[in-house]
Parts: C-alpha cells; structure tokens; sequence
C-alpha cells in the first residue's frame, strides 16, 4: 500500500470517530463529553504552551517502558516457547504475577524505588512484560516442529537456531505482542504518572479532570491517541520492512 | 561409514504406537552411494531422519564414523521430502544456511555458490522467497543448500521428485559431478527404478510398512559413463523392477 | 410530612443517592443511614461508597449522583466548567500536617526546603499552603511531593521518604499512632473547606427530600454529640471504610448541626484558586452556595 | 503431560513465588510487604467468611467481561485479518481508541451506564476488545495464503472459509489472546470494582488499602492470582483438548 | 469443454513482474484426459491453478462450458503440488471436505469413502493428522479428496510423484477405474513420460518459462487394456521422449 492511500485512511478514521463523537457529544449535551470541535480548538490553543512538554516525558517513559520490556521478556518468552523446561518452570510463576493488578503493588514498588521515574517504569514493565512474554511464548510454540529439522541436521547450536528460526518466524507475533505492550504502555501512563511528577501525559489528563476541565482532559486524550496512532503506524512499517517475505503471499 | 544395528523407530502419537522401522541393519562403506527404495509410507524418510539427527528416540544402534550421531561433529547435508527451505530467507539466504551454520559467514565463496546455483539453474532466483518459487526450482534450492555444504554424509529424500524428466537428468548428472569432485557417503530415496540404478552403488530395498530390509544389492553399472544409453543398464532397471513387484506383493 | 410517612408503613416516598468518601465528613450520613434516621423521614437514600474523589466527582457530574460529600474546590470547579452544582452545607472534616517520627522538626519553618507530600490542586493542597502561610512560610519554600493515593502517602511518610505529609482524617491518626508528629490541622486553623454538594437539578426536583436529609443528619449529628465514640466505632469501620486501628485513637472532629459555610471560607478558597488560576472566573459566594435547605 | 505432573509444577511455581515474597519481606520488614505467612493465615481465616462471595461477584464479572469482548472482538478480529477492506477501514479506528486509557471516560461511561454493572462491565470490555481484536487480527493475517487454496478451488464460501480454516489455524492465537484478555480482566477490576458496588475482588482490596491493612489487600491480592492461575489452566487444557493437531507435533 | 484463449499470467513481486504463462491456447473436450508436461519452472501449476479459479488476475480468456471460471457453480477437484492437506483436520475431515463444501455434511456416504480410502491404502490412517503421514500417504489422501468430490473438472498438479513405482502404477489404474466409472474433463501435470502416455488422451507440452504451447499430440493409445506392457506404448513414449528433448533444448 502506498503511503498516500494510506493518510487518506487515517484521517478517514478520524473523520469517522469524530462524527461519532460529535454525534453523542451533541445527544448528551452535558460537560462531560464536551464538542470534538471545542476540543480541537482547546488543543490547538494549549497545546504549544502547555501540552507539549507532557507530550515528550510520556513519550520517552513510553519508550523506555516498552523497551525495557521487550529487553527482558522477549528472551524469556522465547526461551519459554523453545525449551519446554523453561515453560514448564516459569509458567506458573508467570500465570500467579500475570493477573496481580499492579497497581496495587504501588506502596511495595514506591518503596523499593522511589517516587521518580523508576519505580513508574518499574509498574510499566510489570504491567506489559507478561503480555510480551506470553505472546511471544505463544508464538513460537506455534512455529511447526519442521520448520527445526534442517538446522538440527546442520548442528545448530541454539543461538542459530533462534537468529535463523524462532526469531524471523516468531517475528510477525513479536510484532503484536509489541503493539500490546505498546498501546498497554500508553493507557497505563494514566496510572504511573500521577504520583511524585507534575509532568506526562497522564498527569496532564488526571489533573484536568480533578479540576473537572473536560476540555482539557478531551484534549489530553486526544493527544494521547494520536501519539498510540503514530506508534503503531511506525510498528506497521516496522513489519512491511521487516516482514518481506510474509508481505509478498499472494 | 555409516552403520546402522537392529534400528528400530516406534512412533508414539496421543494412544497408540506405530512402528515404522522394524530392526535395520545395513552399512554403507565412506563414499560410497547408496539408493533406498520402498514402498510408500515403509520408513524410508524415517530412516534419514535417525541419519540425520532429527528423531533421536529410537533403538539399537547406530553409527557414522564408528560415533553416534552428532550433527554437532558431523557434517551432514539433509534434504528433506518437502524440501526444508524457510519460507523467511530468499533463495541466497537458504542456499547458505548451511555454511553460515558450519563455517561461519565469512567463509562463503560467492564463485562456488554462483557456480552452483548455475548448474542447477537457478541463477537470477536469488532474491525471491521460497513461496515465488515453483515446485522444481524449490527442490533445486534444496540441492544447491545440500552440495554447497561440501557434507560428509548427504541424505537425499526423494531430491528429484519435481522435476521434468529432462531436467532430472541434467541435475542427476549435477550430483554425480559434485560427487566425483568430493566423493561423499549418500543416502538416497527415490521411487525410480532408473534413478537407483545410476546413482546407487548400493541399492537398499525396504518391504512395506513396518520397514524390513529386503535385499541390498551392489551395482555394478554405478558410475560407468554414458550410462543411460547402455542395454545393461535397461537390463538391469527391469531385473530391479522385477524383484521389487515380487517382493512387494508377497 | 414525614410522620405520616412512618404511619404508611415505609412507603418511601422519596430518594437521594449521595456519594461518599471513607472520611470523617462522611460520618453523620453513615450513622444516619444506620440508626434509620432516613427511614424516619421518609426518605430512601443511597449511600454511594467511592474510594477516590475523581469517580465520585465523575459519577456526580455524570448524574448518577444527586449530591455528595465534596468541598469547596471541587464546587468551584464544577462551576467553572459548567456544571450546575450547589453548595448546600458544610460538613466537618479534618486534615493534618504530619512530620515523620525520626526528623527534629516541631515548628512549620524546619520544613523550609523539605519534601512534604500532598495531592495537587485538591484540599490538601490548600489546606497545606494555608498552614504553611500560619507558620510564616510561602507554599513555595517547601518542596511538594505529589502524591495522590492517601495510603501511600501514608507509607512514604511512615518510612521517611518523605519529611511531612498532609493527611485527611482517619488516615491522619493512623500515622499519629505509629509516632509521626502533628504540626498542624486545619481544625487548628479553624478552616473547614469540605461541603456538602447537590446537583442543581436535584435542589429543583428533590427540595422536600434535601430538606428532610437535613433533618435526618441533624439527628446523626445530635447522636454523635451525646453518644461515646465506642459505641458506634465499629460500626464506622464496618461501614465507613475506616482502619480498625483508630479505634479508640480517633478524636472525631465537633460535628455541627447543618449550616452553610462562612463566606469568609468560601471566598478564600475562591481567591486561592483563582490566584492560582485553577478557576477562569471568581465566583460569589451567593452564586455557590444556597442556603435555603438548613437556614 | 499428565495431570499430575501438571500439579506439581504449579506446587513448585507457587513455592517458588513464596519463597521470593518471604524474602522479600523478610528483608523490608514493613508492613506494606507483609510475611506470605501472615497472609496465608489471615487468608484462611477470612476466606469463608469474608472473602467468598467478593470471589464471586468478581468472577461473574470476568466471565461476562471476557465474553461479550471475545464475542463482539473475535468476528471483528477475524474479519479485519481476512478481508483488507475491513482492515483498512477499522485499524486506524482501532490504533485510535486502543491507548485511550479508558478510565479516563469514566464520567462518559457512567452518563451513559450508570453506576451498576453495565457500566463496570462495559469499561472491562473497552480495555480488553482491542486486545483480543489486534491479536486475532495479527493472527489471522499470518495464516500462509497458499492455506486458502483448496477452499477457493471449492468455491467455498466466507462461512465456510472462517470455519475450515480461519478459526482452526487461528485458534492457537485466540486462545493466546483469550490469555491476555483475562488477565486484564483480572487487574482491571480493581478499577471498575471501586465504586458503585461493595463486592468484588477489587473492591476488597482497595478498600483493605483504603483501611492500610495490608494482611487483609495481599489476601486479597493472593486470591486474584489463584483466580487467574485457575482460569490460565482452564485455557491450557481447552488449548490441549482443541488443538490436538496442534500438540501432536513432534 | 475447456478453453484458455490467449491466457497470459504474470507474477507482480515487490518491484519487478515474471511472466509465468505467455498466451497459452487450448481447448479440452468434455470428458477428455489432458497430461501437461512441460520443464521445472514453466507455468504447469499457474495454469492449474488459473483453471481452479485460485489465480484471479490473468489476461486472456478462460472458460469452462462456456462460462468463466466460477468454483462456486463448478465442482473442481484441484490437487495442488504440496497436496492442499489442512494440517488442522485428521484424514478424514480433509478427505471428506470437498464433499462436505459442496453438498453438506448430511449427503456424505460412508461406504463411498471407505471404499475410495481402501483402493488407496489409507484404511486404518483416517485418525492421523497430516503431519504423522508419509510423503506418499498425504498424496493419496489429496488423491482420495479429489475422487471423493466426484467433480466436473479434475485438476492434478503431480499427483503421484512422492509414490513409489509399484504404488504409482497402481494409483493410476485406481484413478483410470474412477474415471471410467464417471468421465471428468481432467488435466494432470506430470514430470513422466510414461505417465503422460498412460493417462492422458491429449498430450500438451509447454515451453521452457514463460511458458508457450509448444505441440498438442492426441494419444491413440489411451485406454487400452493392459497398455503398459503393450509395444506401442514404449515406443510412444520413447518418442515423446525425442520430442520433449529436442524442443526443450532449443
Ligand atoms: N508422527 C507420526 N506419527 C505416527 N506415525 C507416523 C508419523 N510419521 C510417520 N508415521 C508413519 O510411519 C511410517 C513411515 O513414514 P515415512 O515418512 O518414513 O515413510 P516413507 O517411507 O518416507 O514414505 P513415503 O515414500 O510415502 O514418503 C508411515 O506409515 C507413516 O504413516
Ligand atoms: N509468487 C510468485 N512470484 C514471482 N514468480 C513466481 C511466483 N510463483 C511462481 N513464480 C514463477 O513462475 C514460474 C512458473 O511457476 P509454476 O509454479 O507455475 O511452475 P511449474 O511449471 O509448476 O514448475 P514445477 O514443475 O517446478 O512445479 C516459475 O518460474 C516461478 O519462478
Ligand atoms: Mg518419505
Ligand atoms: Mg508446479
């Protein structure tokens, strides 16, 4: 797909929602879901002065949250995917912490690292990195057992056999599951980034709430989807790059 | 040379046991040829998959170089039935798997390969996917991977399936050109009389399933020049296709 | 006519659904609605338990509520963004400024330059930047430490991450029990900013039940004037959300009979705001409060 | 694997996990990290009498939660991972809604729902619907084309094509995303349990941390993650009874 | 009738075009057999799969009793070379599915699979899946879905080339027994000589890619009894044979 067919796509989405949106806002006709339009003109006034620092922490917290995690649980899923032992050991430890809603780890993690921004990603990776590991574990249990046979034949040993197989073939799931983690990272900022900071994304929306300005928190919002639009707009041409070979199926 | 003693390989599927190799015993002497032939669903890829290190639960004993096999040491070229490409690696990629694998990446020559992928007709398929490939040249992708390698031990399961007759006998006469320059043990299946008879020294004959060895026969043509063209040869095609119907009927 | 509603077998003729936070402000509704004082007026009220004040002022905005145990700020900011609230009385609560057990400090002027926790733009806030104003400080010379969850706040006092934190009752004696130190509360200070809130369509359309919600909290409050604490603690725990560790330790703040906020009380958390420029417009007493349910 | 090994490993994860906690605990020594031991028994005090029916509203819960997203996601996501029109018209409406935290419509969902279930189980489905939508989706699209032949040559239609092919190759990848649905589910419900009910998983533990009884939370919390183990082994053996294909790989 | 007028196909990858088929031209009567031969890589199975309505985007005109190539009102046996076996379904279900499509699940005969399984050696197999068959079974187990159909048109892309010779002559007098009993218009691809000749009563031989028409021969021999060991028949095929080399070496 070109990149021209593909812009008209998104703003196409984007006329849809906010038709949508304006249609419930106008049914509603309360505060609390303020005009699309009068939260495009709120946006367009704030953002250069207020909103665009918030922008850039959550940016990079999102960055380092979502790294961190594919740092760490993409190895662990893949190990989990490949070597039974693996998953037959970490499984349950990860099947317990996976549903543990974290947030409510918050006291333990605030003592063990503060109030700055390490113990916020701390929570990030915490929330994202089961998903990662799951997905990817998943994954590449799904890889057919052939698919091994000529590198076992050649004596692979097991880094070969993860940059040659599980690493390209797990690929288009390592995708997804980043694109999880990813939209996770966004929506959990709301959470991470209300204590022990005056700056980000989600303190800029929490506190526009609790001072009930639903102009500005709309506004937030909005930000905060277009920043996940772009993120995976850059994670679908990640794949296309990525992926050739799984593009060119007929 | 490889042995093999009393080779037996059960498979286990979810509630029942299937044996597919019932005690084999046979020895193919360091660089010699040697063709396999039985009946569909007798064991025959079974067979080069213990060769190959793949299955590695089976019984009784087996051997190459008077060691186990250890794909690790060894330097095993293994094409399997359905030819074993990775659908995420193009043409080049997969044709040199297998000296990325065993001898690191710096050590390919891109003359030989060129050479290779020339003679078997591939060039100007380097950058395509094995999915944009036809049946035929998927099978010759296999083959260059194979012969590149330069193996100690080849195993060749039905190499020549998909391609045309004409074909066939060019990439025929490919392999007995290979295999001259470097003489190497080779295993192969194949379901043709005639393929038997000019590629094998040794011609292995399995009864139907569970694989039993019928008879090995020495061939005395194995490796005569102009061959295809010599009444022997008709002669001995059609005394081999005689036992075969005996044998296989009974 | 709410005798004649007792008469009528518990035929509820009215109902009020009104959010509440575990706090002491909320106490009189609890007891209220425990000793049937509702029932009595004929009146069926809902008690909606909130854990934080963000869903309660969600769910109030989004008329799910007709009212809720709030305060002034919260008031102000619902009319400054449109929604037609109404301060309709105050309600008794407490906040305290708290010192860890371990630092030397015991006057307000040692916090010059510390980390003291709060939430941001809330109560809290103001109540703090008012008690560092007593002691002779500008909110700007201490260092506030956003914290919005009280038992975290709480936690990160207790073990010293923080030099002082500012607490909402019951969770304030909680640390004063474990040894952090009282430096100051806004009860010292004789400010009061908490309030009671009625969306403005439930003052048109419920005006007999308010009033009569009025008499039943009058009633809870006669009840917690004359009644010792023990003999309704555990109820408070049970249904108010409170640590069973301040029994006995809590001092509950003197609760008033129903009666609007002073215009002084308003008008300064007003200005505070505005100052600030948390609100776009200064607001009137007359146009927050309405006094006519408890005149 | 056999049931009972099965069990032993879960017993092994578990001690695992509680050895680690008593660590941990024993090194704070805080009460915001209290001794798994402490817990374990306040757990078996309170559990009948206290705890039970919280268990169970929240159940119910995550059962309707994690059902209605999979029955609304799953044709969504099917459809979108098939048919490139509906891919192109809804992702970017997905990537959009996707990283809006969605407690932040809380007010919006309350206009709209309520303060009761409805609206406790509607935000449970917007956080988890783009999940399993994006999953199933990925999933799909990674079904090799060539897949599809038979069934084109057959002339089958789109109900055939979704049950033939689609759900079967893509149940590996729904039931991976049923994964990660639940456990959102799971950790979501300390959010939507906090107001307008007093039961519910959720609800217990804030309200223990809103009273700083931090034996009576981690119980709580304990239970959580025994509820979501139960469910994870629930989808496991649904995996084993479904794909049986699946597993019976070499 | 079958007709290709002028049938060009061309392969669109990333960014270059590969003509596979040049303006093929031929017509098959009603109920006739046609064997394709034609060299590695020369369009055989684009063709087939033109005819089975799988390849959409062609030039030229392609009809089938006179009508456009339509799976839907057609009923199409189509074997593809890697047999089009679901991997998700056991023996039965993939044999069964063509019946199943086409006529429901209630019009399926029992007597009619059992009997078609055991003509072809598959009795006993029904349970397994495709991944714990030989090469050869899953051949015949696309054999058996394609006779199974009854079709109007039969599509064979190298129907028996992972059989073994004795098997494959037999399967071949299975397929002229089915055949006889309900003479299908059929086009096989086949890599043998001999094979051609025993089956197809038209011969068509294509170029060297892009693939040209480059002589239709009518076999007078086809359907005579006890052919194989007929005279004739060498000498047919020895012809053949000289022309295909001449041509093909061109
Ligand atoms: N995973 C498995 N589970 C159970 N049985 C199996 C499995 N794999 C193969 N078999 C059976 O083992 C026997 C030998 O299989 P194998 O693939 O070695 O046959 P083959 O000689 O290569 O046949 P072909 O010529 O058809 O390729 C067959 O009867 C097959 O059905
Ligand atoms: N997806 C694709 N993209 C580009 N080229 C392709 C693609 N698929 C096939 N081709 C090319 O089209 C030509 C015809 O392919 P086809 O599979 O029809 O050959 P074939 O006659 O069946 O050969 P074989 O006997 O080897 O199976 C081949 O040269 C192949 O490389
Ligand atoms: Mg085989
Ligand atoms: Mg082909």
């Amino acid at each position: 797909m070109t990149g021209k067919k593909k812009i008209v796509q998104y703003v196409h989405g984007m006329v849809v929602l906010f038709v949508l949106w304006y249609g419930i806002s106008a049914l509603a006709e309360l505060p609390v879901i303020p005009s699309p339009l009068a939260v495009m003109s709120n946006l367009v006034q704030i953002f250069y002065g207020k909103m665009m620092v918030h922008g850039f922490y959550s940016l990079w917290r999102i960055f380092a949250g979502v790294f961190l995690s594919t740092v760490f649980g993409m190895p662990i899923g893949l190990c989990m995917g490949y070597f039974e032992r693996w998953d037959r050991i970490l499984s349950p430890i990860v099947y317990l912490i996976y549903p543990i809603p974290k947030i409510a780890l918050l006291p333990m993690i605030m003592l063990l690292f503060g109030l700055g921004d390490l113990s916020k990603i701390v929570i990030m990776i915490l929330i994202i990195i089961f998903q990662v590991i799951v997905a990817i574990r998943d994954g590449v249990k799904s890889i057919p057992k052939e698919a091994y046979d000529p590198l076992y034949s050649l004596g692979a040993g097991y880094m070969d056999i993860f940059k040659e197989i599980i690493i390209p073939a797990s690929l288009p799931k390592l995708l997804t599951s980043l694109r999880i983690a990813m939209a996770t990272a966004i929506s959990v900022l709301f959470f991470t980034e209300t204590f022990g900071t005056q700056y980000g994304m989600g303190y800029f929306i929490m506190d526009a709430w609790m001072r009930v300005n639903y102009l500005e928190m709309y506004s937030g919002i909005v930000v905060l989807s277009i920043i996940g639009l772009a993120l995976f707009i850059a994670i679908d041409i990640l794949e296309e790059r990525l992926c050739r070979w799984h593009c060119s199926r007929r | 040379m490889i042995e093999t003693r009393d080779l037996t390989v059960v498979y286990k599927s979810r509630n029942s046991c299937y044996t597919a190799l019932d005690k084999i015993t046979m020895a193919i002497l360091e660089g010699e040829t040697c063709a396999l032939i039985g009946p569909s669903g007798c064991g025959k890829s079974t067979l080069l998959k213990v060769l190959a290190g793949i299955i590695r639960e089976f019984e009784g004993q087996v051997a190459i170089k008077n060691q186990p096999v250890m794909p690790k040491r060894h330097r095993i070229g293994f094409i399997p039935q359905n030819y074993g490409l990775l659908d995420w690696k193009n043409v080049y990629q997969n044709v040199t798997l297998g000296l990325r694998i065993k001898d690191g990446k710096k050590k390919i020559d891109r003359n030989d390969i060129a050479h290779i992928l020339d003679l078997l007709g591939l060039k100007g398929l380097e950058e395509r996917y094995p999915n944009e490939l036809s049946g035929g040249q998927q099978q010759r992708a296999a083959l260059a991977r194979a012969f590149l390698l330069k193996p100690d031990l080849l195993l060749m399961d039905e190499p020549f399936s998909a391609l045309d007759a004409i074909t066939r006998e060019e990439i025929q006469d490919v392999f007995l050109y290979v295999w001259k320059k470097n003489p190497v043990s080779t295993i192969l299946v194949t379901h043709h009389v005639e393929e038997a008879v000019y590629l094998g020294k040794k011609i292995v004959i399995l009864s139907d399933s569970p694989g039993r060895i019928l008879k090995i026969l020495d061939n005395p043509l194995f490796g005569e020049n102009d061959l295809r063209n010599k009444e022997d040869y008709f002669q001995m095609c059609l005394e081999l296709r005689k036992i075969i119907k005996e044998d296989w009927s009974k | 006519y709410s005798k004649e509603a007792m008469k009528g077998n518990n035929v509820y003729q009215e109902s009020i659904t009104i959010g509440i936070l575990p706090d002491v402000d909320s106490i009189p509704f609890i007891i209220a609605q425990e000793k049937g004082y509702f029932q009595e007026e004929g009146l069926r009220v809902t008690l909606e338990q909130f854990k934080s004040a963000v869903d309660r002022d969600s769910a109030l905005q989004s008329g799910s509520l007709d009212g809720a145990v709030s305060d002034i700020l919260a008031a102000a900011f619902a009319k400054d963004n449109g929604f037609p609230m109404v301060i309709t009385s105050m309600t008794n609560g407490s906040y305290k400024l708290l010192v860890n057990q371990n630092e030397n400090i015991d006057d307000i002027q040692g916090l010059s330059g510390r980390d003291v926790a709060i939430s941001k733009n809330t109560v809290i806030e103001y109540v703090t930047d008012k008690i560092m104003m007593e002691g002779g400080l500008t909110p700007d010379d201490i260092h506030k430490v956003i914290v919005p969850k009280i038992p975290i706040r709480l936690e990160m006092l207790q073990k010293g991450k923080v030099v002082a934190a500012t607490l909402p009752e019951p969770l304030a004696t909680v640390a004063i029990k474990e040894g952090a130190k009282l430096l100051n509360s806004s009860d010292h200070l004789d400010i009061n900013p908490g309030v009671f809130i009625f969306t403005a369509k439930a003052v048109e359309e419920k005006s007999g039940a308010i009033q009569a919600m009025y008499r039943a909290y009058n009633k809870a409050v006669e009840f917690l004037a004359k009644e010792s604490p023990e003999n309704y603690m555990d109820m408070l725990i049970e249904k108010g959300g409170f640590p069973e560790t301040v029994k006995g330790a809590i001092t509950l703040p003197q609760y008033t009979k129903a009666a609007v906020p002073s215009e002084e009380e308003v008008h300064d958390v007003i200005a505070w705001l505005y100052k600030r420029q948390l609100i776009k417009n200064s607001y009137d007493y007359e146009e927050l409060v309405n006094d006519q349910f408890v005149r």
